[in-house]
Protein backbone atom coordinates (compact mmCIF):
# COMPACT_ATOMS: atom_id res chain seq x y z
CA UNK A 1 0.00 0.00 0.00
CA UNK A 2 1.31 3.43 -0.36
CA UNK A 3 2.15 5.11 2.05
CA UNK A 4 0.68 8.51 1.47
CA UNK A 5 -2.84 6.58 1.25
CA UNK A 6 -1.97 4.80 4.68
CA UNK A 7 -1.59 8.30 6.05
CA UNK A 8 -4.67 9.58 4.54
CA UNK A 9 -6.48 7.33 6.21
CA UNK A 10 -4.97 7.44 9.54
CA UNK A 11 -5.92 11.11 9.71
CA UNK A 12 -8.98 10.49 8.14
CA UNK A 13 -10.47 8.23 10.55
CA UNK A 14 -8.35 10.28 13.60
CA UNK A 15 -10.50 13.15 12.06
CA UNK A 16 -14.07 11.13 12.36
CA UNK A 17 -13.77 9.95 15.63
CA UNK A 18 -12.93 13.39 17.21
CA UNK A 19 -15.92 14.80 15.60
CA UNK A 20 -17.99 12.55 16.80
CA UNK A 21 -16.67 12.38 20.05
CA UNK A 22 -15.52 16.13 21.13
CA UNK A 23 -14.38 16.38 24.39
CA UNK A 24 -15.66 20.38 24.59
CA UNK A 25 -19.27 20.18 23.47
CA UNK A 26 -18.79 23.63 22.04
CA UNK A 27 -19.62 24.30 18.22
CA UNK A 28 -15.82 26.36 17.64
CA UNK A 29 -14.36 22.67 18.92
CA UNK A 30 -16.74 20.49 16.37
CA UNK A 31 -16.43 23.44 13.62
CA UNK A 32 -12.07 22.82 14.28
CA UNK A 33 -12.22 19.37 14.25
CA UNK A 34 -13.97 19.47 11.35
CA UNK A 35 -11.26 20.58 8.99
CA UNK A 36 -8.99 17.41 10.44
CA UNK A 37 -10.77 15.17 8.00
CA UNK A 38 -10.76 17.32 4.81
CA UNK A 39 -7.24 17.18 5.20
CA UNK A 40 -6.85 13.61 5.77
CA UNK A 41 -9.16 12.87 2.19
CA UNK A 42 -6.86 15.09 0.55
CA UNK A 43 -3.78 13.07 1.28
CA UNK A 44 -6.24 10.27 -0.40
CA UNK A 45 -7.51 12.16 -3.49
CA UNK A 46 -3.74 12.47 -3.92
CA UNK A 47 -3.00 9.31 -4.37
CA UNK A 48 -4.97 9.49 -7.42
CA UNK A 49 -3.34 11.47 -9.89
CA UNK A 50 -6.49 14.07 -10.92
CA UNK A 51 -5.18 17.90 -9.73
CA UNK A 52 -8.20 19.65 -10.51
CA UNK A 53 -10.46 17.88 -8.73
CA UNK A 54 -7.68 18.20 -5.83
CA UNK A 55 -7.93 22.49 -6.28
CA UNK A 56 -12.08 22.15 -6.54
CA UNK A 57 -11.92 20.25 -3.32
CA UNK A 58 -9.76 22.73 -1.58
CA UNK A 59 -11.62 25.62 -2.67
CA UNK A 60 -15.14 23.80 -1.48
CA UNK A 61 -13.82 23.44 2.25
CA UNK A 62 -12.74 26.47 2.22
CA UNK A 63 -16.32 27.97 1.29
CA UNK A 64 -18.26 25.57 3.60
CA UNK A 65 -16.39 26.59 6.12
CA UNK A 66 -16.93 30.55 5.70
CA UNK A 67 -20.68 29.20 5.50
CA UNK A 68 -21.01 27.42 8.46
CA UNK A 69 -19.21 30.18 10.53
CA UNK A 70 -21.88 32.68 9.27
CA UNK A 71 -24.58 30.22 10.50
CA UNK A 72 -23.34 30.13 13.46
CA UNK A 73 -22.86 33.82 14.04
CA UNK A 74 -26.35 34.06 12.43
CA UNK A 75 -28.10 31.42 14.47
CA UNK A 76 -26.46 33.60 18.04
CA UNK A 77 -27.84 36.86 16.78
CA UNK A 78 -31.37 35.36 16.36
CA UNK A 79 -31.64 32.87 19.64
CA UNK B 1 30.76 14.84 4.24
CA UNK B 2 32.55 17.04 6.73
CA UNK B 3 33.30 19.60 4.23
CA UNK B 4 29.45 20.35 3.97
CA UNK B 5 28.69 20.14 7.65
CA UNK B 6 31.34 22.98 7.65
CA UNK B 7 29.87 25.16 5.20
CA UNK B 8 26.59 24.70 6.90
CA UNK B 9 27.90 25.68 10.26
CA UNK B 10 30.01 28.69 8.93
CA UNK B 11 26.71 29.93 6.53
CA UNK B 12 24.97 29.69 9.85
CA UNK B 13 27.05 31.94 11.74
CA UNK B 14 26.71 34.43 8.36
CA UNK B 15 23.17 34.68 8.08
CA UNK B 16 22.79 34.74 12.18
CA UNK B 17 25.07 38.22 11.93
CA UNK B 18 23.47 39.62 9.21
CA UNK B 19 19.99 39.32 10.12
CA UNK B 20 20.46 40.37 13.99
CA UNK B 21 22.38 43.58 12.20
CA UNK B 22 19.77 44.36 10.03
CA UNK B 23 17.14 43.54 12.38
CA UNK B 24 18.75 46.10 14.70
CA UNK B 25 19.78 48.33 12.68
CA UNK B 26 15.98 48.58 11.75
CA UNK B 27 14.74 49.26 15.80
CA UNK B 28 12.66 46.06 15.54
CA UNK B 29 13.05 45.69 19.19
CA UNK B 30 11.70 49.27 20.42
CA UNK B 31 7.89 48.63 19.93
CA UNK B 32 5.22 45.98 18.48
CA UNK B 33 3.95 46.80 14.93
CA UNK B 34 0.94 45.20 16.00
CA UNK B 35 -1.27 44.01 18.91
CA UNK B 36 -0.06 40.32 18.61
CA UNK B 37 3.69 41.57 19.08
CA UNK B 38 2.86 42.94 22.29
CA UNK B 39 0.87 39.93 23.36
CA UNK B 40 3.48 37.61 22.41
CA UNK B 41 6.44 39.89 24.38
CA UNK B 42 4.25 39.76 27.58
CA UNK B 43 3.86 36.28 27.57
CA UNK B 44 7.61 35.86 27.37
CA UNK B 45 8.59 38.43 29.58
CA UNK B 46 6.09 36.86 32.06
CA UNK B 47 8.18 33.55 31.47
CA UNK B 48 11.06 35.29 32.91
CA UNK B 49 12.87 36.80 29.49
CA UNK B 50 13.47 40.40 28.68
CA UNK B 51 10.86 42.63 27.20
CA UNK B 52 12.62 44.08 24.21
CA UNK B 53 13.71 41.25 23.36
CA UNK B 54 10.70 39.64 23.15
CA UNK B 55 9.46 42.01 21.15
CA UNK B 56 11.80 41.55 18.58
CA UNK B 57 10.73 37.78 18.59
CA UNK B 58 7.17 39.07 18.08
CA UNK B 59 7.67 41.15 15.16
CA UNK B 60 9.40 38.41 13.51
CA UNK B 61 6.81 36.25 14.31
CA UNK B 62 4.05 38.86 13.21
CA UNK B 63 5.69 39.65 9.51
CA UNK B 64 8.11 38.46 7.41
CA UNK B 65 11.57 40.62 8.53
CA UNK B 66 15.04 40.02 7.74
CA UNK B 67 15.08 36.67 8.63
CA UNK B 68 12.36 35.61 6.24
CA UNK B 69 14.40 37.89 3.33
CA UNK B 70 17.29 36.30 4.18
CA UNK B 71 15.82 32.45 3.76
CA UNK B 72 13.71 33.42 0.60
CA UNK B 73 16.76 35.41 -0.84
CA UNK B 74 18.72 31.78 -0.20
CA UNK B 75 16.01 30.20 -1.68
CA UNK B 76 15.64 32.65 -4.81
CA UNK B 77 19.51 32.49 -5.35
CA UNK B 78 19.18 28.55 -5.54
CA UNK B 79 16.37 27.91 -7.95
CA UNK B 80 17.66 31.03 -11.03
CA UNK B 81 20.73 32.85 -9.25
CA UNK B 82 20.53 36.77 -8.84
CA UNK B 83 17.23 37.35 -10.84
CA UNK B 84 15.82 34.63 -8.34
CA UNK B 85 16.82 36.75 -5.14
CA UNK B 86 15.48 40.24 -6.32
CA UNK B 87 12.09 38.12 -7.17
CA UNK B 88 12.01 37.26 -3.84
CA UNK B 89 12.45 40.53 -2.31
CA UNK B 90 9.51 41.57 -4.52
CA UNK B 91 7.39 38.91 -2.76
CA UNK B 92 9.00 39.45 0.95
CA UNK B 93 7.54 43.07 -0.02
CA UNK B 94 4.24 42.52 -1.28
CA UNK B 95 4.03 39.53 2.53
CA UNK B 96 4.66 42.70 4.58
CA UNK B 97 1.95 45.01 2.84
CA UNK B 98 -0.14 42.17 3.56
CA UNK B 99 0.42 42.09 7.10
CA UNK B 100 0.23 45.77 7.56
CA UNK B 101 3.95 46.31 8.24
CA UNK B 102 6.20 49.06 6.53
CA UNK B 103 8.21 46.81 4.73
CA UNK B 104 11.76 48.24 5.22
CA UNK B 105 13.72 45.49 7.42
CA UNK B 106 12.51 42.75 4.90
CA UNK B 107 13.10 44.38 1.48
CA UNK B 108 16.73 45.75 2.74
CA UNK B 109 17.32 42.01 4.06
CA UNK B 110 16.46 40.56 1.28
CA UNK B 111 18.26 42.67 -1.03
CA UNK B 112 21.47 42.53 1.12
CA UNK B 113 21.16 38.76 1.29
CA UNK B 114 20.92 38.18 -2.29
CA UNK B 115 24.49 39.68 -2.79
CA UNK B 116 25.96 38.50 0.36
CA UNK B 117 25.24 34.74 -0.67
CA UNK B 118 25.98 35.60 -4.80
CA UNK B 119 29.32 36.37 -3.21
CA UNK B 120 29.66 33.44 -1.03
CA UNK B 121 28.22 31.08 -4.14
CA UNK B 122 31.42 32.44 -6.07
CA UNK B 123 33.91 31.96 -3.47
CA UNK B 124 32.86 28.01 -3.19
CA UNK B 125 29.74 27.75 -0.82
CA UNK B 126 26.45 26.41 -2.36
CA UNK B 127 22.88 27.98 -1.64
CA UNK B 128 21.71 24.62 -0.16
CA UNK B 129 24.18 25.38 2.68
CA UNK B 130 22.71 28.61 3.30
CA UNK B 131 19.37 27.59 3.16
CA UNK B 132 20.12 25.17 5.92
CA UNK B 133 21.89 27.25 7.88
CA UNK B 134 19.63 29.91 7.60
CA UNK B 135 17.39 27.53 9.17
CA UNK B 136 19.48 26.90 12.28
CA UNK B 137 20.07 30.03 13.00
CA UNK B 138 15.94 30.96 13.61
CA UNK B 139 16.01 27.67 15.22
CA UNK B 140 18.82 29.20 17.66
CA UNK B 141 16.92 32.93 18.16
CA UNK B 142 13.50 31.38 18.66
CA UNK B 143 13.32 28.09 19.20
CA UNK B 144 15.32 26.60 21.69
CA UNK B 145 15.43 28.75 25.02
CA UNK B 146 12.98 31.82 24.92
CA UNK B 147 14.18 33.18 27.99
CA UNK B 148 18.20 33.35 27.19
CA UNK B 149 17.78 34.44 23.56
CA UNK B 150 15.39 37.37 24.50
CA UNK B 151 17.89 37.91 27.59
CA UNK B 152 20.78 38.47 24.50
CA UNK B 153 18.89 40.77 22.20
CA UNK B 154 18.03 42.79 25.00
CA UNK B 155 21.83 43.12 25.73
CA UNK B 156 22.51 43.46 21.97
CA UNK B 157 19.60 46.35 21.53
CA UNK B 158 21.16 47.93 24.90
CA UNK B 159 24.58 48.12 23.30
CA UNK B 160 22.95 49.59 19.89
CA UNK B 161 21.28 52.47 21.90
CA UNK C 1 21.26 16.23 0.07
CA UNK C 2 22.78 16.72 3.84
CA UNK C 3 20.94 20.19 3.76
CA UNK C 4 17.69 18.24 3.41
CA UNK C 5 18.24 15.77 6.36
CA UNK C 6 18.97 18.87 8.62
CA UNK C 7 15.79 20.70 7.82
CA UNK C 8 13.86 17.80 8.20
CA UNK C 9 15.33 17.28 11.79
CA UNK C 10 14.36 20.59 12.12
CA UNK C 11 10.52 20.33 11.15
CA UNK C 12 10.38 17.65 13.61
CA UNK C 13 12.28 19.37 16.87
CA UNK C 14 9.76 22.18 16.44
CA UNK C 15 6.85 20.26 15.62
CA UNK C 16 7.45 18.40 19.14
CA UNK C 17 7.83 21.79 20.44
CA UNK C 18 4.82 23.04 19.62
CA UNK C 19 2.78 20.54 20.85
CA UNK C 20 4.72 20.20 24.61
CA UNK C 21 4.16 23.84 24.79
CA UNK C 22 1.57 25.14 26.63
CA UNK C 23 0.99 28.87 26.95
CA UNK C 24 -0.41 30.08 23.42
CA UNK C 25 1.94 33.30 23.49
CA UNK C 26 5.13 30.84 23.56
CA UNK C 27 3.64 28.21 21.15
CA UNK C 28 3.79 31.04 18.75
CA UNK C 29 7.98 31.06 17.78
CA UNK C 30 8.19 27.76 17.49
CA UNK C 31 5.52 27.42 15.05
CA UNK C 32 7.38 30.31 13.35
CA UNK C 33 10.36 27.92 13.23
CA UNK C 34 8.10 24.98 11.58
CA UNK C 35 7.43 27.38 9.00
CA UNK C 36 10.77 28.05 8.44
CA UNK C 37 11.79 24.43 8.31
CA UNK C 38 8.97 23.61 5.79
CA UNK C 39 9.44 26.29 3.28
CA UNK C 40 13.18 25.69 3.30
CA UNK C 41 12.19 22.06 2.60
CA UNK C 42 9.62 22.55 -0.49
CA UNK C 43 12.90 24.99 -2.09
CA UNK C 44 14.84 21.64 -1.74
CA UNK C 45 12.72 18.82 -2.33
CA UNK C 46 11.63 20.60 -6.26
CA UNK C 47 14.46 22.45 -8.37
CA UNK C 48 11.66 24.87 -10.20
CA UNK C 49 11.09 27.99 -10.44
CA UNK C 50 7.35 27.80 -8.91
CA UNK C 51 8.51 26.00 -5.96
CA UNK C 52 9.89 29.60 -5.05
CA UNK C 53 6.55 31.07 -5.69
CA UNK C 54 5.43 27.86 -3.14
CA UNK C 55 7.75 28.38 -0.51
CA UNK C 56 6.91 32.15 -0.14
CA UNK C 57 3.22 31.81 -0.70
CA UNK C 58 3.31 28.99 2.13
CA UNK C 59 5.69 31.35 4.51
CA UNK C 60 3.29 34.64 4.08
CA UNK C 61 0.44 32.70 4.46
CA UNK C 62 1.73 31.14 8.00
CA UNK C 63 2.87 34.20 9.33
CA UNK C 64 -0.49 36.07 8.22
CA UNK C 65 -2.14 33.05 10.31
CA UNK C 66 0.09 33.54 13.31
CA UNK C 67 -0.89 37.10 13.06
CA UNK C 68 -4.16 36.72 12.85
CA UNK C 69 -4.21 34.51 15.72
CA UNK C 70 -1.82 36.45 18.04
CA UNK C 71 -4.09 39.70 17.62
CA UNK C 72 -6.92 37.98 18.54
CA UNK C 73 -5.36 36.66 21.24
CA UNK C 74 -4.75 39.73 22.73
CA UNK C 75 -7.89 40.97 22.34
CA UNK C 76 -9.07 38.52 24.22
CA UNK C 77 -6.99 38.52 27.02
CA UNK C 78 -7.70 42.33 27.64
CA UNK C 79 -11.21 42.57 27.87
CA UNK D 1 11.06 10.79 -1.94
CA UNK D 2 13.62 8.58 0.75
CA UNK D 3 11.92 6.84 3.36
CA UNK D 4 13.51 8.42 6.16
CA UNK D 5 12.06 12.22 5.22
CA UNK D 6 8.58 10.19 4.21
CA UNK D 7 8.65 8.86 8.25
CA UNK D 8 9.80 12.35 9.24
CA UNK D 9 7.10 14.31 7.71
CA UNK D 10 4.07 12.01 7.97
CA UNK D 11 5.25 12.36 11.88
CA UNK D 12 4.97 15.81 11.89
CA UNK D 13 0.99 15.74 10.48
CA UNK D 14 0.32 12.59 12.32
CA UNK D 15 1.07 14.38 15.80
CA UNK D 16 -0.50 17.64 14.62
CA UNK D 17 -3.82 15.82 13.56
CA UNK D 18 -3.89 13.72 17.52
CA UNK D 19 -3.45 17.30 19.51
CA UNK D 20 -5.99 18.85 17.33
CA UNK D 21 -8.19 16.49 18.62
CA UNK D 22 -7.06 16.23 21.96
CA UNK D 23 -6.39 19.77 23.06
CA UNK D 24 -9.24 21.91 24.33
CA UNK D 25 -8.16 25.41 23.83
CA UNK D 26 -9.39 26.78 20.75
CA UNK D 27 -5.79 28.67 20.06
CA UNK D 28 -4.23 25.55 20.63
CA UNK D 29 -6.26 23.80 18.44
CA UNK D 30 -6.19 25.94 15.23
CA UNK D 31 -2.66 25.91 15.70
CA UNK D 32 -2.53 22.60 15.84
CA UNK D 33 -4.43 22.56 12.31
CA UNK D 34 -1.47 24.82 11.31
CA UNK D 35 1.16 22.09 12.31
CA UNK D 36 -1.12 19.50 10.03
CA UNK D 37 -0.72 21.85 7.27
CA UNK D 38 3.20 21.76 7.47
CA UNK D 39 2.91 18.09 7.33
CA UNK D 40 1.03 17.38 4.14
CA UNK D 41 2.47 19.92 2.03
CA UNK D 42 5.80 18.46 1.27
CA UNK D 43 3.84 15.22 0.27
CA UNK D 44 2.16 17.38 -2.24
CA UNK D 45 4.83 18.64 -3.44
CA UNK D 46 7.00 15.95 -3.65
CA UNK D 47 3.99 14.24 -6.05
CA UNK D 48 4.82 17.18 -8.68
CA UNK D 49 1.92 19.68 -7.87
CA UNK D 50 3.52 22.75 -7.46
CA UNK D 51 -0.33 24.40 -8.50
CA UNK D 52 -1.68 22.81 -5.98
CA UNK D 53 0.55 23.53 -3.09
CA UNK D 54 0.08 27.10 -3.30
CA UNK D 55 -3.54 26.90 -3.62
CA UNK D 56 -3.27 25.35 -0.83
CA UNK D 57 -0.99 27.52 1.27
CA UNK D 58 -3.12 30.74 -0.11
CA UNK D 59 -6.59 28.91 1.30
CA UNK D 60 -5.63 27.42 4.82
CA UNK D 61 -4.91 30.42 6.56
CA UNK D 62 -7.81 32.30 5.49
CA UNK D 63 -9.88 29.19 6.37
CA UNK D 64 -8.42 29.80 9.78
CA UNK D 65 -9.35 33.22 9.96
CA UNK D 66 -12.68 32.35 9.07
CA UNK D 67 -12.88 30.10 12.19
CA UNK D 68 -10.99 32.86 14.19
CA UNK D 69 -14.30 35.05 13.02
CA UNK D 70 -16.49 33.08 15.19
CA UNK D 71 -13.83 31.86 18.34
CA UNK D 72 -13.59 35.59 19.07
CA UNK D 73 -17.45 35.62 19.48
CA UNK D 74 -17.15 33.20 21.64
CA UNK D 75 -14.15 34.52 23.48
CA UNK D 76 -16.51 37.67 25.04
Amino acid sequence: MNAIFALGLAILVIGVLSVAFVRPKTYVARLINLEIPAWGLLLIMLTYDEALAILTFVAVTAISTFVIVRLLSWRDASC
Amino acid sequence: MLDEILHIMAAAIISWILFVTVDIFFKLPETGGVSGASAIARDIEAGGGALSGGTMMGNIVCSPDASAGTLLAACGVYVAGITGGLAAAVMVYVGNRICHDPGYAGTTGAVLATFVIYAFTLAGFAATDFIAGMVIAILTIQGLSHVHASRLLARLWRVRQ
Amino acid sequence: MIALYVVAAIAVFAAIRVIVEKNTGRKLPYANVLGFAVSGAVVLLIDHPLALVAAAAYFVGSTLESNAIASTYAGGVKR
Amino acid sequence: MILILEAAFGFIALVGAISAALIRDSYGKLISLGVLVAGILPFIVDRGYIDVAITVALIAPIATIFVLMVARREEA
